[in-house]
């Protein structure tokens, strides 16, 4: 038995902890008694207590260490259970209280209950405080059972989401969702069953100084692993998510896309990085990356093939959270461990700054479908002139997403990259730079038809409230800005990183990936642009016809591949490989 | 042989025929009761460890009870909420395949609407 | 090789078979009652396993009530079969069979490798059980030592209960669940119905009460009650109440409301949250519980009837 | 005594299994869902009654006597109340004869 570690005291300000999951959790069984006519109030009422707390956990981290305990009844871990924040933890609470607000100021709007439709906004508002509680109690609990009940309760939360306009897809989306899920979090369960029979607890920090590469472990690792895929749908594991985002109202799908994947994505985090730095391998984290490369290809490649506008921004999610695993390489060090502080500060960077960037966005569509009646990005046109400000913030949350300086994107960019210098892994730069340059193709693809001239004026059909352009305005201004934020009392993020995001070397960095992503964009996208019928366009066609053809016949078999991968059964089979190929590559490094 | 080797075995069994069910099955509702196959045999996993860890007494340890206890109820109310979901979708599409793709065929138009 | 040996044996032995039976028939009704024979014969691997209070949650929440929910869907899918798609094709179910068969193999060649001793928190939880006052060492571990998974899972139970209720359409937002139950007043049913329910409320009463210190609990007794209240709507002796009905709402959240109360008490007033004085700590805890047994009798109940359908009115 | 106890115990639960398979056999092999039922009655009231009335002796007291018992007069109640049922729509739907 191991000494009592001072983290297994209560900390001065542990209570905070309890209260990031106590008040949304009280908000949920409040508004649920009160009530339709009283749910908006509830909901408005704990908003922004939610966001104090968060704010508080900020300012005490770093007084206390870097460190918050709290253990619940105060029994000391094995037994019971602890709560712990650490730098992570406070940064994933703060940003889910920042996208959280912006949304509820969104939907405020939205779902406003009536008389006669009371059931959406009941659902909606207590789902959003059922989401909240969830999030914080992953993002803080220190115990992996526990992280699984807040996994079911997260799964819970999320999937009524998805169907609550009720119409016939979107509950086949819903369904999918939920049992797709349910066999992640099984998994999950089964390696959190296994590793109590090997070590007789479930303790973040007790399982780490215990941890060995024992066959059994590694088998329950990649259970785990496989089980937080499938929940985070990284692709072959994405099938659900494309209907899914796409078809909850705008705010559902902000929340969804920009936090409910985050949830699983940070507990497989805490599991690689904290219960076992070195068990995995490199190997599996190749693994790991390779997937996310697959991702990043065919989220992008399908996201530029897409007619409406919802269902291209669930597929760059989809890209995105490719983006996310590449972090997983790079952080290994010479001992063969997962240590490098700075590549998973990047890779969270890059989830926080995806997590306000693709919620911004998802409000700016979900305006401009209100607005226009419809999101084809063909019938874009003349848009930005009569919906000037969701333009803008779709425009600044896409700009800040390419990783254009000062955001978050660019600065988590610059963290991988010097990482793939220092361990050589120079392949893994280059999936950066093409993810880069992805993501603008299709921000600009969107862009370019939204400013093009319209030859006669929109009449817009429904209304377009100010407060909800503003809140997604500002939360795409907040990711633009991420970059200049204090990060080193949170993050080991290096001072030198953020003073690199201007001057001259920093313009050439900008320029290539927004001409590779015109370039992509042209060849990429199969849908006739309003500028198709001026000089210069059929000049260009004339010069890169061939190579077009070339590129959408690629396209359309990369759409006909992610078609057959998001088959039910073709899902469940890469599950099971994916799970074997894991455990096969965690054996071979130990 | 034990009743920790007979019962664990049946546990993979119960774990493997589950993950079969739940991919190969193409009705939403064998889906559904593979996934209660497949999670029984995960809690009986955890009563293979927790009867391992018979001490103090007790012919079980308590703690993976309380767990398997917070899965089942758990599991329960996934099920419930799944069944929900497909007798909605039954209802108002009058089909249960989870196709994408069959499933949208009758209504194609661009917008989605 | 002994006669209890034998006996697992022949279990594990018919417990497979029918789950090979639940996946492999045809019928998707005859794969449900499978299913709920599999459920109950688990319960008594669970016996066999010492471990009788999840014996009693399973056969009544895991093989009972789930079995009932599933039996209701087969019964109102089953004319769908006959329009239901294909199967996969032969090599996607083969390759579906040899992939879960080696994480079946892996799973059962790491169950084998266990290592001796085994780890346990068995004599800890013993240790610490005179600071509830009670002596059944799950119930402890449920509401003490991990009390905020338990109150967690109440949440999700919750929102279990928000979501179907999401499915409803809006003109039915507010009115009643499921059909109206039209049984004969003077049928087989409705007497059953009229019987049973006193000694089945007794019953979950009890199994609640001696979940202090035998087995047993509120998950359980919470079951019979809500099989108890099934029997009554399904007897057409009372109709589900409509869920905008207030006392429907403050029952439902009544459970983890209490919980959280309580807890929050632990944090203002002492040790830390979720923390129980020692001199209170058994009538709190059995005041969270009793709470819970309304709660979950009454969710578990509402799941089963699932979305509303109906005015209030009528 | 107590071998006098083992003895009934035997005999009861004997004669309760007995009934049991033979409950099972016509379950399995009876024609038609009325027989079946007739075949799976017996088997529940008079298998599991002898059953009871085995173990009775070896119970601890009258405590638990009585709740065996009371297992009993449930099972009673339950089965004759869903074998009527399934009877009555057996008949109605015309699977019966």
């Amino acid at each position: 038995m191991l000494p009592p570690a001072p983290a297994l005291v209560t900390t001065a300000g542990g209570f905070l902890l309890v209260l990031s999951i106590v008040v949304p959790v009280a908000g949920v069984l409040l508004a649920f008694a009160l009530g339709e006519r009283y749910v908006r109030q509830v909901a408005s009422t704990v908003v922004p207590v939610g966001l104090a707390i968060a704010v508080a956990v900020l300012v005490l981290l770093p007084r206390s260490d870097g460190h918050l305990v709290y253990l619940l009844g105060a029994w000391p871990p094995p037994l019971g259970v602890a709560l712990r924040a650490d730098g992570l933890s406070a940064v994933m609470l703060a940003t889910t209280a920042v996208v959280i607000c912006a949304v509820a100021i969104f939907a405020a709007t939205d779902f406003r209950p009536q008389s006669v439709e009371a059931r959406a906004p009941f659902a909606f508002w207590i789902l959003l405080l059922a989401i909240w509680g969830a999030l914080n109690t992953i993002f803080v609990a220190g115990d992996l059972f526990t992280l699984y009940v807040a996994l079911e309760l997260l799964t819970f939360a999320a999937v009524p989401l998805v169907s609550l306009d009720g119409r016939a897809e979107t509950l086949r989306a819903a369904l999918r969702y939920l049992l797709f899920a349910l066999l992640g979090s099984v998994l999950y369960l089964m390696g959190t069953a296994l590793l109590y029979g090997i070590y007789g607890t479930l303790d973040i920090e007790l399982l780490s100084h215990r941890v060995s590469a024992d066959s059994g472990v590694l088998i329950a690792a990649a259970l785990m692993t496989t089980g937080l895929l499938a929940k985070t749908a990284l692709f072959p594991l994405h099938l659900w998510l494309p209907p899914a985002h796409a078809g909850a109202p705008a705010a559902a799908s902000a929340i969804l896309s920009a936090l409910v994947v985050k949830g699983s994505f940070f507990i497989l985090v805490r599991l690689w990085f904290d219960v076992m730095p070195g068990l995995p391998g490199l190997a599996a984290a190749q693994l790991l990356a390779a997937l996310g490369t697959g991702a990043i290809v065919f989220g992008s490649v399908v996201a530029l093939r897409q007619e409406r506008l919802k269902l291209l921004i669930a597929y760059s999610t989809l890209a995105q959270i490719g983006y996310l695993f590449l972090m997983f390489p790079l952080a290994f060090g010479a001992s063969g461990k997962l240590e490098s502080d700075q590549a998973l500060a990047g890779g969270l960077l890059q989830a926080v700054s995806h997590a306000t960037a693709k919620a911004a966005m998802f409000m700016a569509v979900g305006s401009i479908y209100t607005g226009l009646g419809h999101d084809r990005i063909t019938g874009l046109r003349g848009v930005a002139r009569a919906l000037p400000l969701s333009v803008l913030a779709f425009a600044v949350g896409g700009i800040a997403l390419m990783g254009v300086q000062p955001s978050g994107a660019s600065l988590a960019k610059e963290l991988l990259l010097q990482d793939t210098a220092r361990t050589g892994q120079w392949w893994w730069a280059v999936v950066l730079q093409a993810g880069g340059m992805f993501t603008t193709a299709y921000v600009v693809l969107v862009l370019s038809h939204a400013f093009a001239p319209s030859d006669q004026p929109i009449t817009l059909i429904g209304p377009a409230p100010l407060s909800r352009d503003l809140a997604a305005l500002a939360l795409a201004l907040c990711s633009l800005f991420l970059g200049l934020l204090p990060w080193d009392s949170y993050l080991p993020v290096p001072y030198d990183a953020t003073s690199k995001l201007f001057g001259i070397d920093a313009l050439s960095k900008l320029l290539l990936p927004v001409l590779g992503g015109a370039a992509l964009a042209i060849l990429l996208s199969p849908w006739p642009h309003p500028l198709g019928s001026s000089a210069a366009w059929k000049a260009l066609m004339r010069v890169v016809g061939p190579l077009r053809r070339g590129c959408l016949g690629f396209g359309s078999l990369i759409e006909r591949g992610d078609e057959v991968l998001r088959q039910w059964s073709a899902a469940g089979i890469s599950l099971l490989l994916v799970s074997l190929l894991l455990a096969a590559s965690m054996f071979a490094a130990n | 042989m034990s009743a920790v080797t007979v019962f664990g075995l049946c546990a993979a069994a119960a774990v493997g025929l589950g993950l079969y069910g739940l991919i190969a099955n193409p009705q939403p509702l064998r889906k559904i009761i593979a996934f209660n196959l497949l999670g029984s045999g995960v809690f009986l996993l955890f009563g293979i460890v927790g009867r391992r860890g018979a001490a103090a007494g007790f012919g079980n340890d308590p703690v993976p009870q309380a767990l398997v206890i917070t899965g089942v109820v758990v599991a329960f109310s996934a099920t419930a909420l799944a069944i929900a979901l497909l007798l909605r979708l039954f209802q108002i599409a009058g089909s249960t395949t989870l196709n994408s793709r069959a499933a949208a065929s009758p209504r194609s138009d661009p917008s989605g609407h | 090789m002994n006669i209890a040996t034998v006996f697992e044996i022949a279990l594990a032995a018919v417990v497979l078979g029918l789950a090979i039976w639940t996946i492999a028939v045809p019928d998707t009704y005859s794969a449900t009652v499978g299913f709920i024979a599999y459920g109950l014969l688990v319960a008594l691997i669970w016996v066999r396993l010492d471990a009788v209070d999840v014996a009693l949650t399973e056969a009544a929440i895991g093989g009972g009530l789930g079995g009932v929910v599933l039996l209701g869907a087969a019964a109102r899918l089953r004319d769908t079969e006959a329009m239901t798609t294909e199967g996969p094709s032969l090599i996607v179910r083969l390759s579906a069979a040899i992939l879960s068969a080696s994480i079946a193999a892996a799973l059962a060649v790491t169950i084998l490798l266990l290592p001796d001793p085994a780890p346990t928190l068995a004599p800890s939880v013993v240790a610490n059980a005179g600071a509830t006052g009670m002596t059944n060492p799950v119930t402890n571990v449920l509401m003490a030592f991990r009390g905020m998974d338990t109150m967690l899972e109440k949440v999700v139970l919750l929102l279990a209960i928000v979501g179907v209720w999401s499915l409803a359409s809006d003109q039915a937002w507010g009115g009643r669940p499921g059909p109206r139950h039209q049984a004969d007043p003077n049928g087989v049913l409705a007497f059953l119905a009229r019987l049973l329910p006193p000694a089945g409320i007794v019953v979950g009463i009890y199994i609640l009460w001696t979940g202090a210190d035998h087995p047993g609990g509120a998950f359980q007794g919470g079951a019979v009650l809500a099989s108890m209240w099934l029997l009554v709507i399904m007897a057409g002796l009372v109709d589900t109440p409509p869920v905008r009905s207030r006392w429907l709402r403050l029952i439902l959240v009544g459970g983890p409301g209490l919980f959280l109360a309580v807890g929050l008490g632990g944090l203002c007033f002492g040790a830390a949250f979720l923390a129980y004085p020692v001199a209170f700590a058994k009538p709190l805890i059995l005041s969270i519980e009793v709470a819970m047994l309304l709660t979950i009798a009454t969710t578990l109940g509402l799941l089963l009837a699932g979305a509303p359908e109906r005015s209030a009115e009528r | 005594m107590s071998v006098a106890r083992d003895i009934i115990t035997v005999a009861g639960v004997s004669a309760g299994v007995f009934f049991f398979f033979a409950g099972t056999v016509g379950l399995l092999r009876f024609p038609d869902t009325l027989t079946r039922l007739h075949a799976l009655s017996k088997a529940d009231n008079l298998g599991l009654g002898f059953v009871v009335l085995g173990l009775l002796p070896q119970t601890g007291g009258l405590r638990d006597g009585l709740k065996l018992i009371s297992i009993w007069m449930f099972v009673l109640l339950a089965g004759a109340t869903v074998s009527q049922l399934i009877a009555r729509t057996a008949r109605q739907s015309g699977s019966g004869k």
